[in-house]
């Protein structure tokens, strides 16, 4: 096989089709990158099918990968794997632009999507139908969320920086545990998403969620932040813990909701794929994840520049999960 | 000589039996003074068969058999250290391949110098176009040579004795043929062999998938208590991850099971109607100009891709009758809705209900439509008494056909009626269907052999149990009601 | 039927004349009747003119494309520094130098100040990220270019080209959109002194897929698709046609049959993406088939578009009568000859309605091709089924979900042109549909 | 429709009157007839008298099963058929416009030439009529109506076993009675019968021209057929067609024993052609 | 396949001999068919001479078709149809499993009850079985054949000027015609004709009646009629069926003039029923 191929995090994707295709472009002596999207989880678990022709040899991920994957990789032979960060993603609150302003904590949210909640000391199902019950600052609608399902990765961002800080701030994490259940499975108790219809969960993409906030102009949605810079025109941001999520508030760390972004490397293929080691270098270089890199433009969020060469230097190193 | 050509050698010689069997069997009859028992072309069948397809089949054998001998030879030439990690192992032979493709078009001066070691095989193979990510040490230039030697070896062989068994099915045939060898006869069992293999493929893809999900599915239920899947009534199966110390049955089919019957339900009351009055229309009323136009017409509607459909009722649908039925109504304020879902879906498989009744209709022999004609009958009569009645297996084959989409369907499901599971008689909340749900969990971010993945073949094969169920209801009433006509 | 009736005498025929027979009520029926079917099909059609229209509403804008036309320097010192002015030679290198051709080229053209960074940068902006490796390609094909001066057309940018085609509002505050003022001011000017103009997007045929919506193309997919529907045509026609025939014809009725009969029909409906993993496990990890070619794509979809025909056909050749068998058979025509000359023919409309619909809808079907990796960045168009392509469905899947506003009507133009593909597809099937077709 | 009278004379056809004169039921004026380019009917002009039989006889081709068609306007339903001249039933064109075909067919039955039962039991298929038409008043009615016409077809005893199952399960001359029970149990007032005994035994035969001289005395029946015998027992005016023309026409007995014409003459006595 | 040969006595068929003793062309033993769970014949058995006409009468339902269709087995076509007993063509049997039924139906030609043209032209009609067959070295050859073939069921000039058009455009006689010409288009060694004139004119009647006559002196015939007429011109030897038995058979002249059953005097006197 001459061909590198890809898959993964739908998140990563756009990064890495621009990566592919330049390099393409800039090395006629090798073909365009395959890349696939389809979730972080589906790219893993094919990249994870073992070592080979025809395996994948790059998954992309919008989290880090597991440890269950990383035992259910070495069981098929893929024992050898790199981790490479590249970047951040920051997701982000919307509405429609033609709504009023939504300033949101953990804690707002929380109580708006969360499966349970503390009312009076005590853990219930969640009461809270409008926005107005959450915040009475808010206006009011019926709560209606649009979030990313279960089967990408930005839904675990979402359940540990929203979810569990709300549950936190809210006590209901204390509560949770004071029912009996250990730390564990206290915190998953708090990620639990409402499931009476007012979180909807979208396994499709962001399109599929600014559809949905098209067709009913209460709605909040989560975005990635590229998303939202390309429909700003329709979306309006919602500002967290009282921060504006830019490129620049993210990469300055002081916007919270955001996450690194990664691509897993088959160390196997290294000396096999043709192209795959240039590929990986090309993808790291400033002229592809930097501040003026076309991925940037697409709304990565570059990491500082002393960051991207530690990324560059931890690959060449060859070190393994 | 490729597989290609050999092929074409085989189709040659298999040419010349065509017309070698017709001349064979026109001299023996005129010397024998018997004439042959079928058409002279079914004795050039004859033989042509005989000299076509033993070769064919062994050429496909061999052609699966020669890679795995190749395999084996080079393998046995790699150092221990090649094969001792199963997964470097199929890399090691991928790059050898790659090398021996190389030294294929190397002239015998570079080989000697890449042997010598004089040159580096990179660049050299990246100067005839041949892409290696590294440089590759000798035993791979060895194994490669190995590669190269036996796989020629075996070609010549599978080559002498591909065109050796059509060489002697030539023979044997030739001699077998005489005017009383029923010709018609062998070249027909051979026609029917090859249509009991294409049944057979129905029989295999059905083997296959129940096989594929079967496995899954009972690894699911020895994690989850088939009672919860089967009876449970939530469907949530993020956080009963077995062991995880979450409650069980949270795997509730019931709510699923319920949106897949409700949707695929007002599909067909969409579909079925609007199909069969349009079916009719076309075949009975309408001039051949309009039923040539508008048939087609609406049989594109069954090739927009779902996504599209899926937007539509998303972003037009599902809205308007959000605000002008379920609001009005006080039922609901969820522009993902069943009936959204249902429209839809329901437009989306009109032509399967349109166009495979038009076609049965119009083959039910006029004789019957005279017949009722004739007593005074209306057409409408004629076609709702006479005709219909006639055509009533085919035209269940086709809305049976169209339920199978409905329920087969994903795209629509998701975007016009949500992926909410739950059970509720309103028609404008949402709901969704277990396709949707399948498609979801196997896509999922989930663990490999969680039984939040699993589920998805637990689905799966209920749910082909049960519209098996329900096509063999199917196939009872059209057994019963059938008319055979004439 | 009661003993009474049974035992009567015959009584004298009663005359129908005179006599009501309901005839206003059974009329009124009639038209009812007729009605629906009018109705049936115009619901359908209003359907879909409703699609249509929306599609083409918003994808018809795609099929034309903002250029912007630069006096580009071929400057040796820049392309060939070390003097190789061979394909090769341009192709290889440090792909970056081409990026200062352009840069140059902005700045002669609109007179830039060459230290003004930023507005070198807006200007850059207006164009291609793909003008570059474009340029780079036309120097590669016709080296001659070296050392002259030359008008060189340029894509705009998606952005600004949906700008120019106002799908993009000056009107929304600059914050709330992906156009800059600077930007628009630039571009005003080039308006002005005639370098921007509209052309034909053939790129849109012809290309690959690209993050740059102005020189994506679906020309992979439609490359892909086309290799996929025949493959789907080339085998599950013939299976399904033979399939059907041994199984209504030559299959004995048994309770064996009757299960494979209910299983076809139960195999239309599996989940569609049950078949993508069928062939997952089957092609690609037994048969080891490369992952995202057309060719497994296209036996995916046979496997799938199988149950279709095989119960279309199945069906219409039940709707032949059985005295057209009797008189093959009669006349000594064996079994298969009488199904072949007389039963076949007469079926075969009802078999092209089965394959029409059958490949329609796996023209567009996306789950299944999503299990064996044809949703992907594919920019190459592929040479054979056994490279790696993408599919219609899948491309506009796949565009449907991209951020820029582009890509929306790329996405609808890309689905007018499947549009056109099944429109093509259904019109080659109905004129063999007139030709078998026979009344009786 | 118009009626083109100045017709060429080769096409005149001869009538003879009857001696007992019968009020007219049907009058056919210049019928023509096309199938497509080919003309199978030239100008055919005939009075069919009321309550009476009348038969067609005529080389096979002649145009015999045309006419009868048009006259209950089964002529329709072939594509590319067209039909001009004028007929009338009392007086009434069955060609205008505002007639009703369904009404006209259900007071003009007809036996097909070839069998057609429809592929229902054989209860269902003589009990079709009458419930479209909505003639039995209660389901014993039905029975009554369905049992009377299948004794005067003498099909019952055949199959009054079996009345519920198919009546394409039938023997040939079965399905042919079946068809004749079936047109009857809606009692016409004129019934066409197209061969209606060309697949009967003599028996059955005699039965079915018992039947018909027995309907003589209630409705006009026309009747075409192959048995110059059978013209001659059950018809009192006889029609000879040939070549898409009506050679002559008058009462029976005149026609069987004094033809006017040679042709008719010649078919009569089997020397023709 | 087993013969029964204990057969109840009711069943036992009356035969004369002939006096001019010819060569069994077909012999049935004790032939039982049932259709489902009815029984249609009750053990029949009968040699059929070679080059001669054998007529079968026999009221409607008898089961003439029945039986007519086990000799060239067309009745394997029907679900649930079941023969037993034994039939052999020249002393061999033809339900013998090694048999080909195709071969048996090339040399056992059949002309149906109802007409079925194939929904071809009318030259296909015909020339389909030829072609088939090989019969025809050339196109001329093949033209010929379809003529010759067409011109002996006196089909010819009738339909000479729309060769390719339809065979299902022609009147039922012209269709029927079209039926005999296609099956002796192959010249078969027997033929079996199901009423073949029961939709013909008396002309075309002899015509037909004229070509058996002809066909006799080289193959075996075997018509089944409702024309006692008919069975007298044209059969030299007569079966008399009657509720699916096969109850006299013997020399047509000994038949009609002399019958030993009561039931074949009462048939052929049309005293039955
Ligand atoms: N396909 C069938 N299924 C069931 N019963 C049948 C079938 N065909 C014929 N029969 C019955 O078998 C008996 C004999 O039928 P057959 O067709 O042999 O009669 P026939 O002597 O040819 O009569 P006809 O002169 O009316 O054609 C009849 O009672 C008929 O109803
Ligand atoms: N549907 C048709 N299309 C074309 N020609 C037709 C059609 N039906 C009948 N004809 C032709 O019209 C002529 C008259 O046919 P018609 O059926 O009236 O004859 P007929 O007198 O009933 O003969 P038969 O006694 O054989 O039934 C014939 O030459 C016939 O071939
Ligand atoms: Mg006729
Ligand atoms: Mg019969
Ligand atoms: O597609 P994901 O990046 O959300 O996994």
């Amino acid at each position: 096989r001459d061909q590198i191929k890809i898959a993964g995090s739908s998140t990563v994707l756009p990064y890495a089709t621009i990566v592919a295709e330049s390099f393409g472009e800039a090395n006629p002596s090798f073909k365009t990158p395959i890349v696939e999207g389809g979730g972080s989880g589906a790219g893993l678990k094919e990249f994870c099918k073992g070592a080979g022709e025809d395996t994948i040899d790059i998954a992309n991920a919008s989290r880090k990968i597991k440890d269950e994957e990383v035992a259910n990789c070495k069981a098929n032979g893929v024992s050898e794997i790199q981790e490479v960060k590249f970047g951040y993603d920051g997701i982000v609150f919307a509405s429609d632009a033609k709504g009023p302003d939504f300033a949101f904590t953990p804690k707002d949210v929380f109580l708006a999507l969360a499966a349970q909640v503390v009312v009076d000391g005590k853990l219930v199902d969640n009461p809270n139908t409008k926005w107005s019950d959450v915040n009475a600052s808010f206006p009011e609608w019926e709560i209606a969320a649009y979030i990313p399902g279960e089967k990408h990765g930005t839904r675990e961002v979402f359940e540990t920086k929203v979810l569990q800080a709300g549950c936190k701030a809210t006590g209901a994490l204390d509560a949770f545990i004071a029912s009996g259940l250990s730390k564990d499975d206290a915190a998953k108790a708090c990620a639990k998403v409402r499931k009476d219809g007012k979180a909807v969960d979208i396994d499709g993409e962001y399109n599929e969620t600014l559809s949905r906030i098209d067709s009913n102009k209460t709605g909040i949605g989560v975005f990635g932040l590229a998303f939202y810079e390309n429909n700003k025109d329709k979306l309006k941001v919602a500002t967290f813990e009282g921060v504006v999520p830019t490129t620049e508030s993210i990469a300055k760390g002081e916007y919270p909701v955001s996450r690194p972004l990664y691509f897993y490397v088959k160390k196997a293929h290294l000396g096999v794929i043709p192209g795959l080691k240039e590929y990986v270098e090309y993808f790291l270089a400033d002229q592809m994840i930097g501040p003026r890199s076309p991925s940037a433009a697409k709304g990565l969020v570059p990491a500082p520049k002393t960051e991207r060469k530690q990324f560059l230097a931890d690959f060449q190193a060859g070190k393994t999960l | 000589m490729g597989s290609f050509w050999l092929l074409v050698v085989v189709a040659a010689l298999a040419a010349i039996g065509l017309v070698a069997g017709r001349i064979r069997v026109g001299t023996l009859a005129k010397s024998s003074g018997t004439p042959p028992h079928s058409r002279p072309a079914y004795y050039g069948s004859y033989l042509a068969i005989w000299t076509a397809l033993p070769a064919v089949v062994l050429l496909v054998v061999l052609a699966i058999v020669r890679p795995i001998i190749v395999d084996t030879a080079v393998r046995q030439q790699l150092p221990e250290a090649a094969t001792a990690d199963g997964a470097n192992l199929s890399l090691t032979m991928g790059v050898i391949e790659e090398v021996s493709r190389g030294l294929k078009v190397l002239s015998t001066e570079e080989l000697d110098n890449l042997k010598l070691g004089l040159v580096a095989a990179r660049p050299l193979f990246a100067s005839k176009g041949i892409a290696l990510a590294s440089d590759v040490p000798p035993y791979m230039i060895a194994a490669a040579q190995t590669r190269n030697s036996v796989d020629g070896t075996l070609g010549v062989i599978l080559e002498t004795a591909v065109i050796a068994l059509a060489g002697f099915g030539f023979v044997f045939a030739f001699l077998k043929i005489r005017p009383r060898l029923r010709a018609r006869g062998s070249v027909e069992t051979v026609i029917l062999g090859v249509l009991i293999a294409a049944s057979s493929v129905a029989i295999l893809t059905t083997i296959g998938i129940v096989a594929s999900m079967l496995f899954e599915a009972l690894h699911f239920f020895s994690q989850v208590s088939p009672a919860s899947f089967f009876f449970g009534t939530v469907w949530d199966p993020r956080f009963a991850a077995a062991g995880s110390g979450g409650s069980q049955g949270q795997f509730g089919l019931l709510p699923l099971a319920w949106g897949t019957l409700y949707i695929s339900a007002l599909a067909l009351l969409v579909a079925v109607p609007i199909g069969l009055f349009a079916a009719i229309y076309m075949a009975e009323y309408a001039s051949s100009t309009v039923r040539s136009v508008a048939k087609p017409l609406l049989e594109i509607l069954a090739g927009i891709p779902t996504i599209v459909y899926g937007f539509f009722a998303l972003v037009t649908v599902g809205p308007a009758i959000r605000d002008f039925l379920a609001i009005p109504l006080g039922l609901g304020q969820s522009g993902n809705n069943v009936v959204t879902a249902g429209l839809v879906m329901g437009i989306m498989i009109i032509p399967y209900v349109s166009s495979l009744s038009d076609d049965i209709i119009t083959a039910v022999p006029r004789a019957l439509r005279d017949g009722s004609l004739g007593l005074g009958a209306t057409k409408s009569e004629t076609i709702k008494r006479v005709v219909l009645p006639a055509a009533l297996p085919g035209i269940v084959g086709a809305i049976l056909l169209a339920a199978s989409r409905a329920i087969g369907e994903t795209m629509i499901v998701v975007l016009a009626a949500g992926v909410a599971a739950r059970i509720s008689a309103n028609p404008f909340e949402e709901m969704t269907t277990i396709t949707v749900k399948i498609v979801n969990q196997l896509t999922g971010d989930l663990e490999f052999t969680s039984p939040q993945t699993l589920v998805a073949f637990a689905l799966g094969i209920t749910l082909f149990t049960v519209t098996l169920g329900l096509n063999i209801i199917a196939l009872h009433i059209v057994r019963k009601y059938r008319e055979q006509y004439e | 039927m009661s003993d009474a009736a049974l035992s009567q005498p015959a009584p004298a025929m009663r005359s129908i004349a005179g006599r009501d027979i309901g005839l206003k009520r059974r009329y009124a029926a009639e038209r009812r009747f007729r009605a629906f079917g009018i109705a049936a099909i115009t619901i359908g059609l209003v359907f879909l003119v409703a699609l249509f229209a929306s599609i083409v509403s918003k994808g018809y804008t795609a099929f034309q494309q903002t250029r912007i036309t630069l006096t580009v320097d071929f400057d040796p010192a820049i392309i060939a520094p070390n003097g190789d002015r061979t394909a090769a030679g341009i192709m290889s290198g440090d792909a970056f130098r081409f990026d200062t051709l352009m840069q140059n080229a902005v700045i002669t053209t609109l007179s830039l100040d060459p230290d003004d960074e930023d507005g070198l940068y807006d200007a850059l902006d207006l164009f291609s990220k793909g003008s570059v490796p474009l340029l780079r390609r036309t120097i590669a094909e016709d080296p001659s270019l070296i050392g002259q001066k030359r008008d060189v057309e340029f894509y705009a940018d998606g952005n600004i080209d949906a700008f120019v085609k106002g799908a993009i509002s000056a009107d929304v505050p600059e914050e709330q959109r992906v156009v800059k003022d600077a930007q628009i001011k630039v571009l005003q000017e080039l308006q002005a002194d005639g370098h921007v103009h509209k052309a034909f997007n053939t790129g849109l045929f012809t290309f690959g897929n690209s993050t740059r919506p102005e020189v994506a193309g679906v020309g992979v997919a439609i490359v892909g698709s086309f290799w996929m529907m025949l493959v789907v045509l080339v085998l599950s026609l013939p299976i399904g046609v033979a399939a059907s025939i041994y199984l209504e014809e030559f299959a004995p009725k048994n309770r064996l049959t009757d299960l494979i009969e209910v299983n076809i029909n139960n195999l239309a409906a599996v989940p569609s993406i049950v078949y993508g993993i069928l062939g997952l496990s089957v092609f690609i990890n037994f048969a080891h088939l490369p992952r995202s070619a057309a060719l497994v794509g296209g036996l995916v979809l046979t496997l799938s578009t199988l149950p279709t025909i095989i119960i279309a056909t199945r069906a219409a050749l039940k709707a032949v009568p059985p005295s057209i068998r009797e008189a093959g058979l009669g006349v000594g025509a064996s079994k298969m000859q009488t199904i072949f000359h007389h039963v076949l023919p007469l079926a075969m409309p009802g078999i092209l309605t089965g394959t029409i619909i059958g490949l329609a809808h796996a023209l567009g079907e996306t789950a299944p091709l999503l299990m064996i990796g044809m949703k992907a960045f594919v920019a190459d168009v592929p040479t054979s089924p056994l490279e790696p392509a993408t599919a219609l469905p899948t491309q506009i899947y796949m565009w449907a979900t991209e951020p820029e506003r582009a890509f929306v009507e790329r996405t609808s133009a890309a689905i007018m042109i499947l549009l056109a593909f099944l429109f093509v597809m259904n019109a080659a099937a109905v004129v063999l549909r007139r030709a078998f077709e026979r009344r009786w | 429709m118009t009626a083109v009278l100045a017709e060429a004379p080769k096409h005149q056809t001869i009538r003879t009157p009857d001696a007992v004169a019968r009020p007219v039921k049907v009058k056919a004026d210049t019928v023509k007839v096309f199938y497509g380019q080919k003309q199978a009917l030239h100008g055919v002009s005939i009075d069919i008298p009321e309550r009476a039989v009348t038969a067609f006889i005529g080389p096979s081709g002649c145009g015999k099963s045309t006419f009868l068609r048009c006259i209950n306007r089964m002529n329709d339903t072939i594509a590319g058929c067209r039909v001009e001249g004028r007929i009338a039933i009392d007086n009434k064109d069955i060609y205008d416009p505002d007639l009703d075909v369904v009404e006209l067919r259900a007071r003009v039955g007809m036996v097909f030439q070839k069998p057609n039962p429809f592929p229902k039991s054989i209860f269902e298929n003589v009990a079709y009529g009458p419930k479209i038409h909505g003639l039995a008043r209660s389901k014993a009615d039905l029975e009554e109506i369905v049992v009377t016409s299948l004794k005067k077809a003498s099909l019952f005893n055949e199959v009054k076993d079996r009345l519920h199952e198919p009546g394409t399960g039938l023997s040939g001359g079965q399905q042919q009675r079946l068809c004749i029970a079936r047109a009857i149990a809606v009692s016409p007032e004129v019934i066409l019968m197209d061969e209606p005994c060309s697949a009967l035994d003599p028996i059955a035969t005699a039965k079915v021209e018992e039947l018909i001289d027995e309907l003589r005395t209630n409705f006009t029946i026309i009747i075409v057929t192959h048995s110059m015998q059978q013209a001659a027992r059950v018809s009192q005016r006889t029609a000879f067609f040939h070549l898409g023309v009506l050679v002559e026409e008058g009462p029976t007995d005149h026609i069987f024993t004094n033809p006017i014409e040679k042709r008719t003459q010649d078919y009569i006595t089997g020397r023709f052609g």
